[in-house]
């Protein structure tokens, strides 16, 4: 994939906001609650908190917070490895996925799946996922299950760019044109599979022309400019609603940490993960825009920062204070009856 | 009513049924309503063996063809499963199953206990299995022993036409993930089967001849050699217990306990590959939980450790034959 | 995939010919081998002589034929379940052929294969396939070896329609083009996979755009015409030999039996198999065409058909007669040591 | 000259001389060299826990990246080793089998008995498997018994560097498809691995540990396990033979049985799931072939019937436990 496929999506990223200020609002603490989930993980798993592996989303934030806006808990999305945006962007209790996190009870998932298989069907989420490229075929089973029960839910696809040459992600493409499925497929293009990068592995100039590949309109974003993603996932997802059928969005971003905890990112350039962090935080980005523009003021940021900090103390703490599965569970939850 | 339908006609009359009963339940698989945007009939092969034909003019597009790629239609299935669906997806033939294994048994199967006990995925995935169809080594595989050992699936080979129909019409409304294996040889095989609907629960083998000299366990194709075998044996006097487990996971010990410890003698059959198989498994249950009532050494006939050879005279001698169950059984009685 | 995208490689396909006479009676002899023994085998199925499943070739043979042209015993290709055409084409004796569809001693594999799994190594035929889209990647193994190794082999991936949506295929796409191999990927599209219409069941305008969509150049050719396929994949081939690397090649063509011997075709249109027969034989188009420019007489052919009659008659003669395998067979060839 | 390394360090070591010893021999994988098309240092990760890191330095591009495509670059070694290739592939964890199965099951392992002998598949598909190491459901399974159900795979599960080193080569010169997998909780466990290349046979299991009391038959991780519930009944008087079987299959069930009729008792120790397991695998073959020798019945210790919980508390409570096979010998002397 060609260095230079960085077209963006040219309308709608410019002031005045397609957004009320209370939808601003909401999707900076969004953000914001993403990126301190994120760097909070970071420091407990460094200190030897956190038992297994943990992908982490910060500098991701932008993308699942633009698309997952337009969504209800009626809409389905199926996640990555990298699953803990999409969780907090659709709605899933931070308290839980800590908890989940650290295999306690109060998780999600009552301590059994952990970070790699975080859900809440109740909120529309189908999971994270340990197998890349599984989840595209899922999320087509979503947007099927909502043609066929007759109700307006879409589905929604993550893969990152790795991802994207999985055979089960190629394979969803076509079933979901064939079928024409209310499915939105989503290219988390951070660059990276681990460390192997994008530029060689994706033997193709672009994910439109991907996507055109297999009859499906595609779209590239900057995904670090959440204006953009939110328009090009509006349009998309409002198609896909009205019968107009699945299409693809690639989000161009960046990973301020290694592909899992513990990952020395040597394969990376030297001074990358400082000038992005610096340069291109979409945080960071999203709060100059909102204030410059005399929407949002610093005040006001600095007031859903406060807010979000006490929520992640307060999910670090109840996690590490829930009681361990008991015994009795090991062997519960495998079948409804057997 | 009852009346006397072929195996192929029980997957189709369950499936019609089910169908009616729930409108949740879909249809899914390559070429089972056929013909999907070819310029001649509709429903022009109803499955590449018929066994769908005319569930398409009943139940419209509930019924829906598919791409030729198996992880993305099984995936979507599983999913839907997820979301109010209730989906019987097809996989032609159980040897396709390496295509597509990641969404039955990491995904499908798993959620459930990844997810804390917080979902249910209510899908069927059909599919064909066995030898004695000269389909050659990519496509007459049993395959029974690797969805068994998968916990999160229920696995089903029914051997009749009555069972089928019963067997089927439970999968479809149990709520967990169920592999359902049809064997393609028996699907011409007749027995008597109700008009209307039921179902059989699962984890409940069939005692399909009482006998008091040896236990014989088994099920799908060879359970009909086994009987063969039990009634060859018969006019020898000695007495063989013939076992249908229908269900592989979950598997009904306790009737081949309970026979074993009248018989003391069992004689485990299975077309799959020997190794990690059915009978293996079975054996070493015994051998675990009735050891004390054991008079002689289980044996075990199975295929041997081989693909499925293509030519007809290979394939026959691949497929347990009612004489090597026979064998089986006189050597444990000798024993 | 709509059905006007019939573009035909412009160029080569007039005469005077490219090819020797010698070169051209070699490609009549060869197509006219594969239909007969195709017709003969559809024949004999029908007296119930044949066990299995036999999927016939009849009415492809310009594809095969004009692009294992190019080919020698060091090149390889990865077949398909319709796999007849391309083992004669690439070399392999009709008389194993037969033998093996036989199940008998004499065949390729010894009788242990059947139709859908005929290979000889020696001749570079890595095997028919029952599993589609398996062939892909074997194809691509074969190319990574001819460069790992230093000779200037390729490796030709056959896939139908069909079969062209199955991730094993789409991922090699992909994989060839990261990894620059000598593979030629070849789509047989005949309009169907088994009853259901590649119009249907490929969301995608074409195939060029399927290969664009991997960073791979795609031509669309006629199939029925042997001169275009021989033209557009002598050019691919001579590219991946000369590191060029990976292309695809759509050929257009016809099945003038059913999916598999037994089967009805009630999915065709009326009419359309007498049609196709009557109008689009690409053998009958190439004796036309070969006889009208005077190169070849119609003496020559009915020559080379007679020959090819005597052929097929012995191969099904000495299959008829050649032994069972043995019981020991059964166990034997499952591994080179145990 | 021995020295003690890790069984990583076995890994790395082996493929590095087989490497040299024959230019034919290729490494493939998932970030096997690692960095690939970055912009950072080249060889950046050696394999997602550094496996292979140095080799790529060593022999440059003998050892690929691949795409995340696993399917294409598994079904390319195996197409590459019928032309005259020697490839190791990496399939990073085993449990993504699930996308590729069908290039390692239907093909690779299929090729020499469907083409009547003619073509020789000489490939090792290496990979991690085993639980331990809170990775949870879908990166901590065995699926041993999977691969040894089917016929024409070699499978190989060592419990030591000495074993890894040795059995590696071994792989890589043997002339079949081989699935290699290496329990990740065992990549730091260190022993005595001399520098020079040596090779281990297959189909032959180490006796770790002779005793008369009772015979644990085991692989992998438990192995290690089972020695020290061995240990500790050796305190109450009762002498277990452990042994570690090192290849699944071919498996040397002959050891086993020279075992059990010694001891009279055994205890099969699997980390995989029960259903169709490499114990009941065992435990049958016993059953059958030297029932006579047995004095109690045959206990299998294996992980539950459940998915692999990624809580540690639970993950603690999946994996057979020394504690757990103990019981289990204790129960078969109480018999
Ligand atoms: C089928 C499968 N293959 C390989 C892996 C191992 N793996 C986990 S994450 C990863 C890289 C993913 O890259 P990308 O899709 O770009 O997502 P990112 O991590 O960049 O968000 C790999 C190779 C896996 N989990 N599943
Ligand atoms: C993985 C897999 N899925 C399904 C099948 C069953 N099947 C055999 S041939 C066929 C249709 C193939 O169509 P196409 O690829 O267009 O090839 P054609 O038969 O037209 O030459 C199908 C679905 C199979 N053999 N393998
Ligand atoms: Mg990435
Ligand atoms: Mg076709």
């Amino acid at each position: 994939m060609s260095a230079t496929a960085t077209a963006v999506s040219a309308q709608g990223s410019d002031s005045p906001f397609p957004l009320e200020k209370d939808d601003l609002l909401s999707a900076y603490r969004t953000m914001k609650t993403i990126r301190e989930f994120e760097d909070r993980l970071h420091v407990d798993f460094a200190r030897g908190d956190i038992p297994g592996f943990v992908h982490l989303y910060a500098g991701e934030e932008a993308a699942a917070t633009g698309i997952m806006m337009h969504l209800t808990d009626e809409d389905r999305i199926a996640s990555t490895h990298r699953g803990h945006g999409h969780c907090i962007a659709k709605g899933v209790s931070v308290h839980e996925m800590m908890g989940e996190i650290y295999g306690k009870v109060s998780g999600a998932c009552r301590g059994k799946g952990g970070s790699m298989h975080i859900a809440d069907l109740s909120k529309g989420m189908m999971g994270a996922n340990g197998i890349l490229g599984a989840g595209a075929p899922l999320a087509c089973g979503a947007a099927l299950a909502a043609k066929k029960l007759g109700h307006k839910g879409v589905g929604i696809s993550f893969v990152g760019d790795g991802a994207s040459n999985q055979g089960m992600f190629l394979e969803s493409l076509n079933l979901a044109g064939v079928w024409e499925l209310p499915v939105i497929f989503v290219v988390e293009n951070n660059g990276y599979a681990e460390s192997t990068s994008v530029d060689w592995a994706v033997a193709s100039d672009s994910y439109v022309d991907r996507a055109n590949g297999f009859g499906l309109p595609g779209v590239t974003v900057d995904g670090t400019d959440f204006f953009a993603v939110h328009e090009a996932a509006g349009e998309m997802i409002r198609r896909a609603r009205d019968g107009g059928g699945p299409s693809l969005l690639e989000c161009k971003m960046i990973r301020f940490h290694g592909h899992f905890e513990g990952d020395a990112q040597t394969y990376r350039a030297e001074g990358e993960v400082e000038d992005i962090r610096n340069n291109r935080d979409c945080i960071k980005m999203f709060a100059d825009r909102v204030s410059e523009a005399g929407v949002i003021s610093r005040v006001e940021t600095d007031a859903v920062d406060a807010e979000v900090a006490t929520l992640i103390d307060s999910a670090v703490e109840q996690a590490k204070a829930a009681p361990l599965p008991d015994t009795a569970d090991l062997l519960t939850d495998v079948y409804v009856k057997y | 009513m009852t009346r006397k339908i072929s195996m192929k006609e029980a997957v189709n009359e369950a499936l019609d049924q089910e169908m009616q009963r729930d409108p949740t339940v879909v249809v899914m698989g390559e070429d089972i309503v056929g013909g999907t945007g070819s310029p001649g009939e509709d429903d022009a092969w109803g499955g590449v063996l018929g066994v769908t034909k005319g569930l398409y003019a009943k139940h419209g597009d509930r019924l829906m063809d598919t791409p030729l790629s198996e992880s993305a239609y099984i995936g979507a299935a599983i999913g839907a499963a997820t979301c109010g669906l209730r989906p019987v997806a097809e996989l032609m033939f159980v040897d396709f199953m390496g295509v597509c294994l990641d969404e039955i048994f990491n995904q499908g199967a798993k959620f459930r206990y990844m997810f804390g006990g917080k979902v249910e995925t209510p899908v069927v995935i059909r599919a064909m299995c066995g030898a004695g169809f000269r389909a050659a080594a990519q496509h007459s595989q049993m395959l029974t022993p690797v969805f068994t050992h998968i916990p999160g699936l229920k696995v089903v080979c029914p051997s009749n036409a009555y069972d089928t129909k019963g067997l089927l019409a439970q999968s479809i409304r149990d709520n967990d993930p169920v592999i359902f294996l049809e064997h393609k040889n028996l699907y011409a095989h007749e027995s008597d089967v109700p008009e209307e609907s039921y179902t059989i629960p699962f984890g409940e083998a069939a005692v399909l001849r009482e006998g008091k000299s040896a236990t014989v366990a088994t099920y799908g194709q060879t359970v009909h050699r086994s009987v063969e075998a039990a009634e060859t044996l018969a006019k020898d006097g000695v007495d063989v217990e013939v076992i249908d487990l229908r269900t592989l996971s979950p598997i009904d010990n306790d009737t081949v306990i309970e026979s074993v410890e009248k018989t003391g003698r069992l004689v485990c059959v299975d077309e799959a590959n020997p190794r990690c198989s059915i009978a293996s498994d079975v054996s070493a249950t015994v051998a675990q939980e009735a050891f004390g009532a054991l008079k002689a050494p289980i044996q075990m006939v199975t295929a041997p450790h081989t693909p499925v050879p293509f030519s007809p005279a290979l394939e026959d001698l691949y497929i347990p034959t009612a004489d090597g169950i026979a064998d089986a059984v006189r050597k444990t009685m000798a024993a």
